[in-house]
Formats: structure tokens, C-alpha cells, sequence
């Protein structure tokens, strides 16, 4: 395969709701970033893709005007992914594979803030049979927490003890939403959300974007000082019905990593796209990660899950350990669909 | 404006989205009219409630179709408190994965009962179905305790 | 590593409706992708990656559809991709498809792309009133009709050319036994006097509303060889480009977009054309109202600027002229939105192994799929040709 | 399409075809800054463009960005009410959600002093007579029914003034 490395991340400071801003105004300040921090100008992107979903927005072809955050003039080749940033990261890697691209810009962005996200994301569910139940992933999750949790497969005290993490690690990134010392003890005093899930158990609602941008061989190594090289890159999909699937174990999430070779070799640092407490507790477990891993240094997504953009960012802060000298072999990790359904992961080594 | 006032509006959509079925899920909602529930047979053997169109390993088709029982057993739940426009109820309920007699794929539908310490895995439940049923998921209203409880 | 070579081994489309009212939305992706299966003489096992393309989720009201299509398009288990590059998506989807076989990094892709219409409503999805905004969107024919006006302008191109295509388009779909409108009666003045919807474009010079699908099976130039060995031709690769520039800019030309070609530009010099119109056998473009079909001529280089409805009323883009455009009836005659750029791709595939049937150019060796999205702001293009390209 | 088998129960019924799933999502549409900003220019009956600081020209009603430059555009300028009209519709088609009487023309008008069309209504006119270079004015709902959106104006009309000459609009056809 020919070397390609992610150089850098570009990320809003995610909040609640950004109602001050519309897509383009939230995106271009991220890319501006993102170039800045890789040294170049648009004029030397080859390629530019871009993952976000309409149904966020409310509005069908949203993407289309969002494109003008990156101004894209002279005509530029690009595409877009219905899907998370992350996979628009996937196309762009593909794409430089074949050798029509040296640096490619990724970019995502989703609001959760303007409709009701759970009834919003029910109308991702098979159109017959739940989504006219209008089950959300909120509940859909507690029903896959509690699969788990009557398992054995993992405790309540671990769920907050996930959680508390987050809250902690995320206090080192300038661009969380939620952080803190939270005690596990206190959070599971807490009342139930939905039952087996805490509120904190849950992702906040978050609106936010990232811009994530690669480049290839001797153009990374000029413009980064230490390239996060993708040595591993694959994504595979579940069946959809919940019925038909057991929750308590990620299979997708094991193909992908078997695929990407997680395992030759380890990672020092793990960043998991898990909206959901317990769901971290899966995927840890699916990717095989030993308690010697940094897991989410950033807080993950219970910090902040700007949805389609959530997981292109831990691909981009597995790849920022790697650039600061932090790690040498980093997993990046995005989740898609209800209770884990579609999984992709990314193994990064520094040189 | 000097003051940088930032506006925001209320957004609707909405359709009533009509949906054909084919044949498979036609004969669900079929049998969920006449009062009764049908899954179909996987490549392997296992009856998937409800009916899938393609085997979810192998993605064959599917073509034999089988009734099962209205009553089975909660595989999992999750205790909505505070329910959604559009769920089943409007006062708090279980959503639940339920296997029915017959059945070695679980379905999801909601569980009527007074309050969460109703609830349990395992528990025998039976679907209670609606007066008028159209052909329709809501055909069934909800799924509640079997008389005796825990199975 | 080198760019591999890339060829097309199986097509398969569904018969385009308004209302496929015998199927789910599963049940439409799957026909499509079981054609092409047994076309390329393969199972659902053979597949390593499924690389799926729509337009808006609000035509179906289901969000991210693809997640619930996985069982059907039997990726379960393998990589799974969605592609949404609004009208273009059906070439952009092709042309992802293919750079996973192009990367080395797949040896054989389905590529889908779908639209079930009667879900929903055209019309509404493209319309919904947008807050702050005066209610007069009135979809895509409101929205291109100014460009059209612009293009007759410009060009002087008389009424008539808007005709012409139309009849030329659904006279070919009679030859296509998948298209959506057989129109056997229709005529010259059937087509001048039907109703002026957004004016100027008439009823019968605007693309209907489908449900369809349409599905390819790509594979490396091993499954390409092997396809030929058994007597199946394949269609190999000869060029792929995608370019976008924004919807709206000071200056911008909309009825001969920059994007449009550079994108053409791009997949020529990747196939070695330089006189298109003369290498270049047909031509399968999205034209979803008449008058487009001067407008690319020109955009595609096979015209100079404001000649091209020259070529229409000289009958060169007739299946009978030196450059037919839309044999299978094109756009005007099945519009799935989402599928319909990959049916301008796959057509031109069939073009290029003879399997065109009714509407087969004799001795069609080199054809361009062509698909375009947003407001004449999405490109997609490829070239394929009979003969396996030599890098 | 392969043969479905059926427990006997559902032989000689007549079977469910299609089904409804009706859907209403209710979202907070937020604009952002430089549509605000220009909306509530609207509101006091004023029509406020934004000038790209790279490439100069002005854009209205604002982004907030320069489409080919991807840059913010902040320069405020302030329009006439006045402008060319360089290609319109004639919409003759009935949709689902439709307010509209029909017919009704749309048009792309060039306000003057701004580098891109907006598009909105022409009425006052016959739709036959409406064309390529005319010149049209903005014409305001009453003043107490003024507010933040571009309903405000009610439509533009023609103001009687001599066509546009072609090359002062050509570039944005």
C-alpha cells in the first residue's frame, strides 16, 4: 500500500447548541485550522471529502452548500459520504491508494441540538418493523446495556467507572463539552435515565465539526514533523435487526481489527468512538485491548458526540498522540448505526 | 444588526410516507390483521420473528414462511420513563426484546406494565392486540405479563 | 504500487416504475444487485465490499438506509459504504466502487445505487419550505428552467431543440425493455403541446418521477480476463474524474459550468482522447430535461460553445448518427434519481460489451458515462472501453 | 423473485400491501450570523450584502462566505431595492406543500451593486411579458407586517425603466 499519514486536526470547541453559526460559519474556521496546523493553503488539497447526514440537518442536500467552507474554486475533485467523517477519511485513503491524490481534506460536521435527536435517529431503524415503534437509540442502547450487563459481560460499577474517566481525560482537551472529577461511587447514585442507563451514561447533545488532513510519503514528511501513518484500515457491518445480533460482543468491530492488525504489534493509546458507556466496555473488549492502553485521552464521545464528525475526531486525536511524540502506535475507532451495527477501525504509527 | 441578533425558526417535515412491503412482510402484516403472528425459516433452520426477506448471515433469500405464538419471553428490556412522541404509550412502558413460542429471533415491541419492578428477563409475556387492526405493527398494542408472571 | 486495472463484469438494473408497488425497498436494491450478480456468473459470497449510493434519505424518510439494506445486499460481514453526491451519486458511486478494485485493496465490488420515489414525493423532498424564504421553490424544473432560458439565449437555439431530444430519448426507450416510459404514440406535436410546466420546459421534455435500481459488479483485471476467457466480455476502465464547485458564485456560468469541463477534460486525457467526438462511440448523459442534451454536448467538449443544438437538429446524437446519446432513453425516460447516474455508467458499460440489445451501437468500443448533481455543480464521469487499457 | 410458502392460516386472505408510516420532525432552523444579520436588515426594509475581502465581490443575502474563496465575508453593503432580472420561470406545476397559485413566475434578479441573482417572485406583469434583462423593483408587504425573512418582500415588479444592457448582466446567466 502506499504510505499515507493523517498530519492534522482541526475540531470546534463543541457545545450544546451553536445557534450563532450555520454549517458553512462552523466549518470554515475549522478547516482554516486544520490547514494551518498542516502548513498549507487550499490550492494544494487534491482531493476533498466530507461526511454529514440530512436528517440532522433537516434539510435535504445539506451538504452542498457546506462545501463553500472550503471554497471550492477552481473546481476540485471531491466527494461525500452519508456517513461518519470517518468513512469520508476511509474514501479519501482509497482514493490517495490509487495515486490520484497527494493531500486530501476531510471534513464532518452534525448538529444534534435542532430537532429531538432520539426521534430524530429512530428514522434510522428498518422502516416496517421499529421504526414506526419510533424506539430511539437511547433505549435501544439500555435494552443492549442490560443484554450485557445480565451477561456478565460487564457491571454497572465499570459503566461509571467509564464514564468518570471521561469526565477526568477530558479535562486536558480544550474542545470537550462535559469534564470534571466525577466519582463513579456518586454517578451511580444517580437517578436512571433510561433503565439500565444513567443520563451519564448517554453521549451528550453536541454540535460540532472536525477537519482531519492526510497526506502522502515525502509530502507528509514535509509538512509534519512526525506523520501519524495509517497502517491498518478496514470497516465492516452487522445485520440490522437487533434480534438477529448479540449485543453483547461487537463482531463487526473484531472483523475490522483483525483486518487492520491491531493486535501486531498493541497500541499505546486507544481512542473509541463509544456514545454509550457500556459500549466502550464492548468495544474494548472487541478490539482486544489490554489494561495497558490509554483508552479516549481526549474523553471520547461521552466528552462530546458531534454526530458524523465524532468519529473522524478519534481517528484525528489517536493520530495527534502519535504527532506530539505521545505514542507510537495509536487505534482509531468509529462507530455507525444502532448499537453498534457498522465499525471501523484505523491503526497509526509514528516513525 | 448592532446588537447581532440571531434568529432561528421552527422547521416541519413531515410525510405520510406510504410503503410497499413485498411479499414477505406483506404476509406479516397480513397475519398481524387476522390477529396472528408468522416469522420464516433462515438458511439455517432458525424461524427470525419477525420475517426477514434475506437470511442475515447468508443473505439468501427467504421463503418459507411459519406461525408462531402471540406470547413469549423478555430477552432484554430498557425502562422508558419519560417516553417519546410517537411511542407506543405516553406513560412510562418497557421496550423489550421479546422471543415468542416458536421463534429463536427476539422482536422488538413495547411491554405494558404499572412500573419498572414489573419488569424482568425471562418473564412470560402475550401480545395484546388492538380491536381495529389494519395491517401494521401497532396492530399489536403492546405485549403484557402473562397471568402468573415470571415463566 | 501501480494502479490496477479495472473492469465491469456484471450490470443489472430493475424495471423503472412510478410505483414498484410488488416490492420493499430491500426487495428493489436486491433485484437490481441479483442481475448483476448472474451477469458477472457470481454469488453473494464472491462480493468482498458493497458500496452503496442514493439521494436524499427524506425521498424514503429513512435515514441512512444502507444500514438496513446490509442483509439484502449481502454485506454482512464485509465493508459497506454510502455514497450521497446529490443527482451525481450514481457515477460517484461507480467511481468509489472502482477505486477500491483500482487500490488493490478489493478484488470484487457491488456497487448499488437506488431511489424509491413512491415513498414519498419528488417534488415535495425538493421543495420543503425553507424558513426566512418565500414559498416558490417548485423543484428541480423551477430551479434549471432559468438556466435553460439562459442557454437559449445564448446560444439562439430555437424552441424546437427541446423537442427534438425529448422525442429522440423516449423513441429510444421503446428499445429498452427496463425504462420506465413507453411511449409508442408519442410525436413530434404530442411532445410541442403538452403542458408548459415551468416554462420553458414543457411536460413531455421533463424526466419522470421513478422507483429503480441499477447495480455493477467491478472487479481487478484478473476477473476482467476471466470474464473475456468465458466469452463475457468485460468493460474495462479507461478514466475516472469527479469535480464540484459551488452552487452559487459572482460570475458563476450555469449553463456551461467550469466543473463540468475540467471533469471532462480530466477522463479524456485519462483515456487517451483528445477529439471526443470523433473517438468517443456513444455517450449515455444525464439529461433529466431536454434541453441538456445541447447544454453538455457543448459543456463536454463534443460541441463548440453554442453549437451544440446543431448537432441535435442534424440528428448526430440520434442511434443512427455519428455520436448517439441516451439509446437506453436516458433520464427522460427512467428517472430512480439516486440510480440514475449509474445507469448512464452502467449503460455505457453495456455499450461496450454488446449487451445492449435493441439499443446497441454496432461496434461500440469506447463510451462516457456522465452524471451530474446539486445545481449543475457535481461531476461524475468515466470512460469505458472494449479494449483493456494499456496502463 | 422466488416463491414464498405460506402457513396455511393465510391462504385466500387478502394481503397487506403497503403500509403508512406517517413522520413529522420538528427542528430549530438557525440561519446563523450572516443571514441574521441580513434578515434583520430585511426587517427595517434595508437589503444588506456582504463583500468578500479576497476576491471583492458582493454577495446578498450573505452566507457568511465567499463560495470560491472559503472565507468569511464581513464587509457590510448596503443595496438598492432595484435590480435586472437575468432568467426566471414560469412555474405551472402543482406538489405536495404548495401555497402557491398558479401560475407564478420565479426569476433571478440582479440587484444592482451585487455580483450574484437572488431569486424571487415577478408580479405586477403579465407572465408573457416577463424577460431577460428587465428592470424590477422590490415591492414591500405593508409596514406593520414587515419582519425577518425575505417574505417581506412581496415580490418585485417591473419599474418601467429600458431593458439592461445583456453585458451588464451576461455573467450571470
Amino acid at each position: 500500500m502506499r504510505d499515507v499519514a493523517i498530519i492534522s486536526l482541526g475540531q470546534t470547541d463543541h457545545a450544546r447548541e451553536r445557534n450563532d453559526v450555520n454549517d458553512v460559519e462552523m466549518l470554515m474556521p475549522v478547516l482554516a485550522d486544520a490547514m494551518k496546523a498542516a502548513n498549507i493553503t487550499k490550492d494544494r488539497v487534491d482531493f476533498v471529502c466530507s461526511g454529514s447526514s440530512d436528517y440532522l440537518a433537516g434539510q435535504g442536500f445539506s451538504f452542498v452548500t457546506t462545501l463553500d467552507a472550503f471554497g471550492p474554486w477552481p473546481p476540485i475533485s471531491e466527494s461525500h459520504v452519508d456517513m461518519d467523517g470517518a468513512w469520508a477519511l476511509y474514501e479519501a485513503w482509497v482514493k490517495m491508494q490509487s495515486g490520484h491524490a497527494d493531500i486530501s481534506l476531510i471534513y464532518a460536521y452534525g448538529r444534534s441540538s435542532p430537532g429531538d435527536i432520539r426521534r430524530v435517529m429512530s428514522r434510522q431503524l428498518d422502516p416496517y418493523y421499529t421504526a414506526p415503534l419510533w424506539a430511539d437509540p437511547v433505549s435501544l442502547a439500555a435494552l443492549q446495556a442490560r443484554a450485557g450487563l445480565e451477561a456478565g459481560s460487564f457491571t454497572e460499577e465499570q459503566m461509571a467507572e467509564v464514564v468518570a474517566a471521561s469526565r477526568r481525560n477530558a479535562k486536558a482537551n480544550p474542545h470537550a463539552q462535559l469534564s470534571g472529577d466525577a466519582e463513579a461511587k456518586a454517578l451511580l447514585d444517580e437517578d436512571y435515565f433510561v433503565s439500565p442507563l444513567h443520563k451519564h451514561d448517554c453521549p451528550p447533545i453536541t454540535d460540532g465539526a472536525a477537519c482531519v488532513i492526510i497526506a502522502a510519503g515525502d509530502v507528509a514528511r514535509e509538512l509534519s514533523d512526525r506523520p501519524a501513518w495509517i497502517r491498518g484500515f478496514d470497516h465492516r457491518i452487522e445485520p440490522n435487526a437487533l434480534g438477529v445480533r448479540d449485543l453483547t460482543t461487537s463482531v463487526s468491530t473484531r472483523q475490522a481489527a483483525d483486518k487492520a492488525q491491531v493486535a501486531a504489534g498493541g497500541v499505546d493509546v486507544a481512542e473509541i468512538h463509544a456514545p454509550f458507556s457500556h459500549q466502550e466496555l464492548i468495544l474494548r473488549d472487541a478490539l482486544g485491548l489490554g489494561d495497558d492502553v490509554s483508552i479516549n485521552p481526549s474523553g471520547g464521545a461521552l466528552a462530546a458526540n458531534p454526530i458524523m464528525a465524532a468519529g473522524l475526531i478519534r481517528l484525528g486525536e489517536a493520530a495527534a498522540r502519535i504527532g506530539r511524540g505521545e505514542a507510537d502506535r495509536a487505534l482509531g475507532h468509529a462507530t455507525s448505526g444502532v448499537c453498534l451495527q457498522q465499525n471501523l477501525v484505523c491503526v497509526l504509527e509514528g516513525e | 444588526m448592532a446588537d447581532g441578533e440571531l434568529l432561528t425558526a421552527e422547521l416541519i417535515i413531515e410525510y405520510p410516507f406510504s410503503r410497499t412491503t413485498g411479499p414477505v412482510i406483506g404476509a406479516f402484516f397480513t397475519a398481524l390483521r387476522e390477529g396472528f403472528i408468522v416469522g420464516i425459516k433462515a438458511s439455517d433452520g432458525r424461524v427470525l420473528v419477525p420475517p426477514f426477506e434475506y437470511d442475515p448471515i447468508t443473505s439468501e433469500s427467504l421463503t418459507e414462511m411459519v406461525e408462531v405464538g402471540d406470547a413469549g419471553e423478555v430477552v432484554t428490556w430498557a425502562w422508558v420513563n419519560d417516553p417519546l412522541e410517537g411511542q407506543p404509550f405516553d406513560r412510562p412502558f418497557a421496550f423489550a426484546l421479546i422471543k415468542l413460542d416458536g421463534a429463536d429471533t427476539p422482536m422488538l415491541h413495547a411491554v405494558d406494565v404499572a412500573d419498572e419492578s414489573a419488569m424482568s428477563t425471562g418473564m412470560r409475556v402475550q401480545a395484546r392486540w388492538r380491536a381495529e387492526r389494519e395491517g401494521h405493527i401497532n396492530d399489536i398494542e403492546c405485549f403484557a405479563p402473562v397471568d402468573g408472571g415470571a415463566s | 504500487m501501480g494502479k490496477q486495472r479495472v473492469a465491469i463484469v456484471g450490470i443489472g438494473q430493475t424495471h423503472h416504475t412510478a410505483v414498484r408497488g410488488d416490492v420493499s425497498i430491500a426487495g428493489l436494491v436486491r433485484e437490481a444487485a441479483q442481475r448483476a450478480l448472474d451477469d458477472a456468473q457470481m454469488s453473494w459470497a464472491d462480493i468482498d465490499a458493497v458500496v452503496i449510493g442514493k439521494a436524499p434519505d427524506f425521498f424514503e424518510g429513512v435515514m441512512m438506509p444502507e444500514l438496513y439494506l446490509a442483509d439484502a445486499l449481502g454485506a454482512v460481514g464485509k465493508p459497506m459504504f454510502r455514497v450521497h453526491t446529490a443527482g451525481s451519486v450514481g457515477g460517484s458511486t461507480a467511481i468509489v466502487a472502482q477505486d477500491l478494485v483500482a487500490a488493490g485493496i478489493h478484488e470484487r465490488v457491488l456497487t448499488v445505487a437506488f431511489e424509491k420515489q413512491s415513498e414519498s414525493e419528488a417534488m415535495w423532498a425538493l421543495s420543503m419550505k425553507i424558513p426566512f424564504q418565500p414559498p416558490m421553490h417548485a423543484g428541480a424544473g423551477g430551479y434549471f428552467a432559468p438556466h435553460i432560458r439562459g442557454y437559449m439565449q445564448r446560444s439562439g437555439a430555437p424552441d424546437h431543440i427541446g423537442i427534438l431530444v425529448a422525442l429522440k430519448d423516449r423513441q429510444n426507450a421503446l428499445k429498452n425493455p427496463y425504462a420506465h416510459l413507453h411511449e409508442h404514440d408519442i410525436t413530434f406535436d404530442s411532445v410541442k403541446d403538452s403542458m408548459m410546466l415551468w416554462d420553458p420546459i414543457r411536460y413531455s421534455e421533463t424526466c419522470p418521477s421513478s422507483d429503480g435500481a441499477c447495480a455493477l459488479v467491478i472487479t481487478n483485471e484478473k476477473g476482467g480476463d476471466a470474464a473475456a476467457a468465458a466469452g463475457r466480455p468485460p468493460a474495462w476502465v479507461k478514466g475516472t474524474a469527479f469535480r464540484s464547485e459551488p452552487t452559487m458564485f459572482a460570475g458563476r456560468d450555469q449553463v456551461n459550468p467550469v466543473g463540468g469541463t475540467e471533469c471532462a477534460r480530466d477522463v479524456y486525457a485519462q483515456a487517451g482522447i483528445t477529439d471526443p467526438r470523433k473517438q468517443i462511440d456513444v455517450v449515455e448523459m444525464y439529461v433529466p430535461f431536454s434541453w441538456f442534451e445541447p447544454m453538455w454536448l457543448e459543456n463536454l467538449l463534443f460541441a463548440e460553445e453554442g453549437q451544440g443544438w446543431k448537432m441535435v437538429e442534424d440528428g448526430a446524437t440520434q442511434m443512427d448518427g455519428d455520436l448517439p446519446v441516451n439509446c437506453s432513453g436516458g433520464v427522460l425516460s427512467s428517472n430512480p434519481i439516486g440510480a440514475s447516474g449509474m445507469l448512464r455508467f452502467g449503460e455505457a458499460a453495456m455499450q461496450v460489451r454488446g449487451q445492449a440489445g435493441e439499443h446497441q451501437i454496432d461496434g461500440a468500443r469506447t463510451a462516457l458515462g456522465h452524471a451530474y448533481g446539486g445545481g449543475s455543480q457535481f461531476f461524475a464521469m468515466w470512460i469505458v472501453g472494449a479494449d483493456k487499457p494499456e496502463s | 423473485m422466488s416463491e414464498i410458502t405460506l402457513p396455511a392460516r393465510l391462504d385466500d386472505l387478502e394481503m397487506v400491501k403497503s403500509i403508512r408510516t406517517p413522520a413529522r420532525l420538528e427542528y430549530d432552523y438557525m440561519p446563523g450570523a450572516a443571514p441574521s444579520r441580513f434578515l434583520q436588515g430585511v426587517a427595517q426594509k434595508r437589503l444588506l450584502g456582504q463583500r468578500c475581502p479576497v476576491c471583492r465581490k458582493v454577495y446578498v443575502p450573505a452566507r457568511g462566505c465567499c463560495p470560491t474563496d472559503g472565507v468569511p465575508t464581513e464587509e457590510e453593503v448596503e443595496l438598492p431595492h432595484v435590480g435586472t432580472v437575468t432568467s426566471f420561470c414560469v412555474v405551472n406545476v402543482q406538489f405536495y406543500g404548495q401555497v402557491m397559485e398558479l401560475p407564478y413566475v420565479s426569476a433571478l434578479i440582479l440587484l444592482d451593486g451585487s455580483d450574484i441573482p437572488l431569486m424571487h417572485l415577478i408580479q405586477e406583469v403579465d407572465a408573457r411579458e416577463v424577460h431577460m434583462g428587465q428592470r424590477v423593483e422590490a415591492v414591500w408587504v405593508p409596514d406593520d407586517e414587515i419582519g425577518p425573512t425575505l417574505e417581506s418582500i412581496k415580490y418585485f415588479r417591473p419599474t418601467g425603466e429600458p431593458d439592461a444592457a445583456w453585458d451588464t448582466y451576461k455573467d450571470n446567466v
